[in-house]
């Protein structure tokens, strides 16, 4: 088992940030939600394109890089970080379930950047939907590729990330495999985890920030045990949150059987924990984080809607108990 | 025997009288509703019941009050704009303006023909407002001010505001305080509204740029801002915990009696988070009415309302985030038009009752200091020139 | 509804806890607790007959007061603040009992104190179950009394109150109704939350003195937040447990159509109130706590034990949800 | 390659010789057991295998020990008594003692010829140790020692013990500290078992009285036993870090292994109780095998390792208090005989997981002053005369 990051990976993770740090800062990202089309198509361009990342984990043979779902949970921390808006995550999943699939048509396109897809989780919500040009709709062990047909924006809480209302009817077959489907879900579960602990971390990361210089009764808020004590208890959040994406990561890529325990683990402790982080740091914050200016609540609301994009902690806890033969 | 007379005589008043609602920013035809419904509710005796009645109150004991709003709890009343002069700013003056002040502007407060609110909170200075950097220096007679408040109220329906700042950075920060009334349409005053992180703009950001101030607008003594302030938070705190787990909670989609009708309790696992819910509001109601009655039988809860304040607080936050949980993605993604957002407007509202009135580590720290009699901390920023310390934020 | 102690209940309060003050202090009840009997029969027979408090609730033309279970939560309140060792609450337990079922036979006996009865509330451990002259035995809404038999002391984590594994076949017929039964168990929830509430009341009340005195690092204890966030949280479940005790009492005597979901509450959210503010007092006492010499272990054991001594709490929170109609 | 070589002859040899338990209090006949054990590991050469050969150890490297540590892991040696001798009284005499000291002690140390015990704490410095109030003042060439300290492990074995006294009360209350060895059978030194809230005595109070100490015993310079002190902590940080996680849970009745067989899982309830524990106790053995494989990779975790001990501390308490509600009213009232009580035992024992090796709320200072980088709090009690200064309980 591999919990430490590889030299190579540590690589991978200074390029995605650095990228993401000029190319979508906080300002930019606050822009960009407000757009008409919710992102910086350019931005989307360049990352899969310039850095190749949307066919990290596709295979090279269909265009991709050949790379393990260890080096795309790097990726999504960093994505999740810098609240990256658009269609990354609709487009890794939709990665994913096609890799799995074994599908030839569409990858090439999704892995060059020039289609952009996504996965109908729920019929009625689907991620970036407004956006792609193909959604991957899942019945039973079949799955089929949808394009055009109408498409109803919904308001979501998270102004960072826009979901939709379908019509996801029709379509051409692109595979069917239960056991295919089965294996995706659960590599969605690890790369949602991957980017949970992103928004985990850099909620962290700010509100340390912010205690080390914020002053109070005339000394720095950090300084306070109330609030120094609470920074600690997430610090270990983070510790074990880290350790739990590292863990279902290399199961993902090494140990097939011990995926579908981990990819359950990862939700049911990672998602929580990102929420419940992000919530204490924006409190931590005192008055600044309730405003709309701050970027606290951009985290908070993202941290909301992920711990639920994959159904509430308690699935994830069911699912566990399940394969624990509880 | 003669307070149930006066409780019945004020339901009747209240039945006939009530109805409109009251709303953070009620428009141009609401405010003239509110003004006319104060004027009235002045015009029967039930505005300033307790004030003097020299200065257009009713002369009246705490014991009328409390009858009088143990009836208004069931109506709602459109009385919010005027609810930091009537809460605050109003019983400053009543016991510390001049007889001048008290003269101009204590009646057209209470019949809502004036509108005030209250410039204490700055960005760098929140929790600890004797942090206060907004400055007022003496000119021609009276004062000039600069700098920027936060966090304010009803500001952009404001006739007046009740101003603190800082006249002297040579003394340790609680000496150099002086509070003044400000006449808000003067020319240098700047309000801005602040969005919060549900959308909405719920309160607002005042810039003052060389603002002139009168003489006789000074309220107490110069340098002696602090007192007054504590006096106006002392009235603020009653009016906030007369008011704490006594809101309506109709509307509010993240109670128990919302969620058991939204969710699919067949599930032992929500039905076990509604248990969970109900406890902990039951909890809290209950401890609620306990109050409430120790303070009709005159037991003043002091700072144990911090206790309430507190638990709130944490509740808000428990229940919404629990009712985003069972209810799942529709939650947090849906239709504008279906009449969806109920609960994604209370998880985005939820950290306020956690920020306002207080953060829980203040709340903690009264309860331990004042109910609890801990030692307090040590404090290093009580001797120091306010000119030589640290305040807001600083890398 | 009512929630604050009347003038009466003051004075019942106030000579209660002189009474034990002098009659059973801390110093005694570990004396007690190693003897033979595991309590001091003079103190039982001074609180029953002197002050006639197992009879409190058993109405006047039985022997008893004719109080309410209001009054009795103030007794049981400051027992459990003392550790009373012995077997008052399981005399209770079958006063109650003996009382819902119109009984005459019993109850003069155990009002007086002459007469030590229990409640198996459990085949295997009986409350005071070698003490007691007689043992009731719940049969669905048959109540047996049964004497002597088989009685086989079991090794208990709380070291101040014993109990017994008992053969409780035989006995006689004392009494037979459901509903009686029924009321009977949710006023022994609601006795319990009184006795729990004043175990919560007395380890906060000692980690708050300690932490008064007691220095690190140049200043007391309790003037760093880590310490003060910690019992200012323990004050907030003090003021909600005392708050549904004095609910749970009053529903009791005025409202017997809110006293099943009242005890369910009762014991819901005392019982882990209690336990959790036995455990911080006694680890924020540092060192000293985990010392068998200290009493912080005592308050402890007995919030543990009495956690679970009408069963866990979810079993008190199922039958909460039954009772909501969830 | 080398490495290799190493652990499998390493545990060739622990095959052939380990076998006999761990126990605090072994009895003669487990003690004589224990020191031919030692004995035989010295000769096998692993003893001391980072100490200089030139006092007894065997001059290796971190990987040699790290590499034999690793193998250990898998038997359950009979080294508890010698553990406060080897984890940090030894290693405070290497890199502190005179050459006469180290000449003297280290050898028999490493082969479980002497015992050795740490006296820090006190019952008025426990977390903050530098508090501590036993007294030596010179006489007759050497030091008389009057005090008490508390907490001593394996005293009642002990030949020697490390001892922390305070030598000048004029000073701050670092800079007057001073450490020697004593002698634990010398005339004046009284071990007194103390019973924990287990029922078991597994530390002793130790008093002094009028107790003579020659000068050579002296550790490191006068007034400079802070720093010696802080040599001997870090040792044990280092040797209990290396601990934690490792230990086997095999007679654990709280965890979830144990708990699964021994309750009702068909209760939804129950089932999500249980995953929770799960979900718990991985979080914290992935997170201890991360520490791990960074240490490994030559990643020193330094305060991490802190984070791991308070969350290993909650898990403990959580685990326990799970398991008894799991369990129910048998968990706490059983018969002896038939093998009950293992759980009443782990809710006995938990909270010593928060408390020995520096309770939560020092932890949590630690993670924050030294893993997050926060300020620190101000602090009164290094500046003031040890004479002025509050320590203990005070009323």
């Amino acid at each position: 088992m591999n919990l430490v990051l590889t030299a190579e990976q540590q690589e991978l993770r200074a390029a995605v940030r650095s990228f993401l740090g000029t190319a979508s800062p906080l300002a930019k990202v606050r822009r960009d939600m407000d757009s008409e089309q919710g992102y910086d198509p350019e931005v989307y361009r360049r990352l899969t394109g310039e850095l190749g990342l949307a066919g990290l984990v596709v295979p090279e043979d269909r265009g991709g890089a050949g790379a393990g779902h260890a080096e795309l949970a790097v990726v999504l921390e960093e994505t999740g970080a810098a609240l990256l808006p658009g269609p990354f995550l609709a487009t890794t999943f939709a990665a994913i379930l096609l890799t799995e699939l074994g599908d030839k048509e569409l990858l090439p396109g999704v892995t060059a950047g020039t289609t952009i897809a996504t996965v109908a989780l729920d019929a009625d919500r689907v991620l970036n939907g407004a956006e792609a040009d193909v959604i991957l709709v899942i019945d039973g062990g079949e799955v089929r590729a949808v394009r055009g047909g109408d498409r109803t924006p919904l308001t979501t809480l998270d102004p960072t990330r826009r979901q939709a209302r379908a019509a996801l009817d029709g379509g051409e077959v692109v595979g069917a495999s239960e056991a295919a489907v089965a294996r995706a879900r659960d590599l969605f579960a690890v790369a949602l985890a991957a980017e949970q602990l992103g928004v985990l971390r850099a909620t962290l990361d700010a509100i340390v920030a912010y205690s080390k210089i914020r002053v109070t009764f005339g000394r720095p808020i950090g300084s306070y045990q109330g609030v120094k004590h609470k920074l600690a208890d997430m610090h270990c959040r983070l510790e074990q949150a880290e350790s739990i994406v590292r863990f279902a990561a290399w199961a993902a890529d090494e140990s097939a059987g011990e995926l579908p325990a981990a990819a359950a683990l990862a939700q049911a402790y990672v998602g929580r924990a990102c929420f419940e982080t992000a919530r204490d740091s924006l409190l931590l914050h005192g008055g600044i984080g309730f405003t709309w200016e701050h970027d606290a609540h951009l985290y908070y609301k993202r941290a909301k809607c992920d711990e639920v994009l994959l159904g509430p902690t308690r699935v994830h806890r069911t699912r566990l108990a399940d394969l624990l033969e509880l | 025997m003669e307070q149930v007379e006066y409780r019945r005589r004020a339901r009747t008043w209240l039945e006939e009288n009530a109805g409109a609602r009251a709303e953070a920013d009620p428009g141009t035809d609401g405010l003239a509703a509110a003004r006319a419904f104060m004027a009235a509710l002045h015009d029967a005796g039930y505005s300033g019941i307790t004030w003097p009645k020299q200065w257009g109150g009713q002369g009246l004991t705490q014991a009328e009050e409390r009858a009088f709003a143990a009836e208004a709890r069931d109506f709602t009343l459109p009385t919010y704009v005027f609810s930091i002069g009537l809460g605050m700013c109003g019983p400053t003056l009543v016991d510390l303006g001049t007889d001048a002040q008290r003269a101009r502007y204590i009646r057209p407060l209470l019949r809502g023909e004036e509108i005030w609110c209250q410039l204490f909170s700055e960005p760098g200075a929140g929790s600890d407002v004797a942090a206060l950097q907004t400055r007022a220096v003496p000119a021609d007679g009276g004062w000039i001010v600069n700098g920027q408040k936060v966090w304010t109220s009803v500001a952009q329906h404001a006739d007046f505001g009740l101003l603190l700042t800082r006249t002297d950075v040579d003394v340790p920060k609680h000496q150099g305080l002086t509070m003044f009334i400000v006449d808000m349409r003067a020319p240098g005053v700047t309000i801005r509204p602040l969005t919060d992180m549900t959308g909405h703009a719920r309160f607002n950001e005042i810039f003052f740029d060389d603002v002139q101030i009168p003489a006789e607008s000074l309220v107490g003594e110069v340098n002696g801002g602090w007192k007054c302030a504590v006096t106006t938070l002392l009235h603020e705190r009653l009016s906030i915990s007369a008011e704490v787990g006594m809101s309506g909670q109709k509307d509010n989609p993240a109670t128990f009696a919302a969620l058991r009708k939204a969710v699919d309790t067949s599930d032992p696992l929500v039905r076990d988070q509604l248990v969970e819910l109900h406890i902990r509001s039951r909890a809290l109601a209950l401890f609620n009415q306990r109050l409430a009655q120790e303070t009709k039988a005159g037991i003043f809860p002091g700072a144990r309302g911090s206790a309430a304040k507190l638990l709130l607080a944490e509740l808000t936050n428990f229940s919404a985030d629990l009712a985003v949980s069972l209810v799942g993605p529709e939650a947090v993604a849906y239709d504008d038009d279906s009449g969806g957002g109920g609960l994604a407007g209370a998880i985005a509202l939820a950290p306020a009752m956690s920020l306002g009135g207080g953060t829980n580590e203040i709340m903690r720290n009264i309860i331990g200091d004042r109910v609890l009699g801990l030692p307090p901390e040590p404090r290093l920023d009580k001797t120091v020139p306010f000119k030589d310390l640290k305040v807001g934020t600083q890398s």
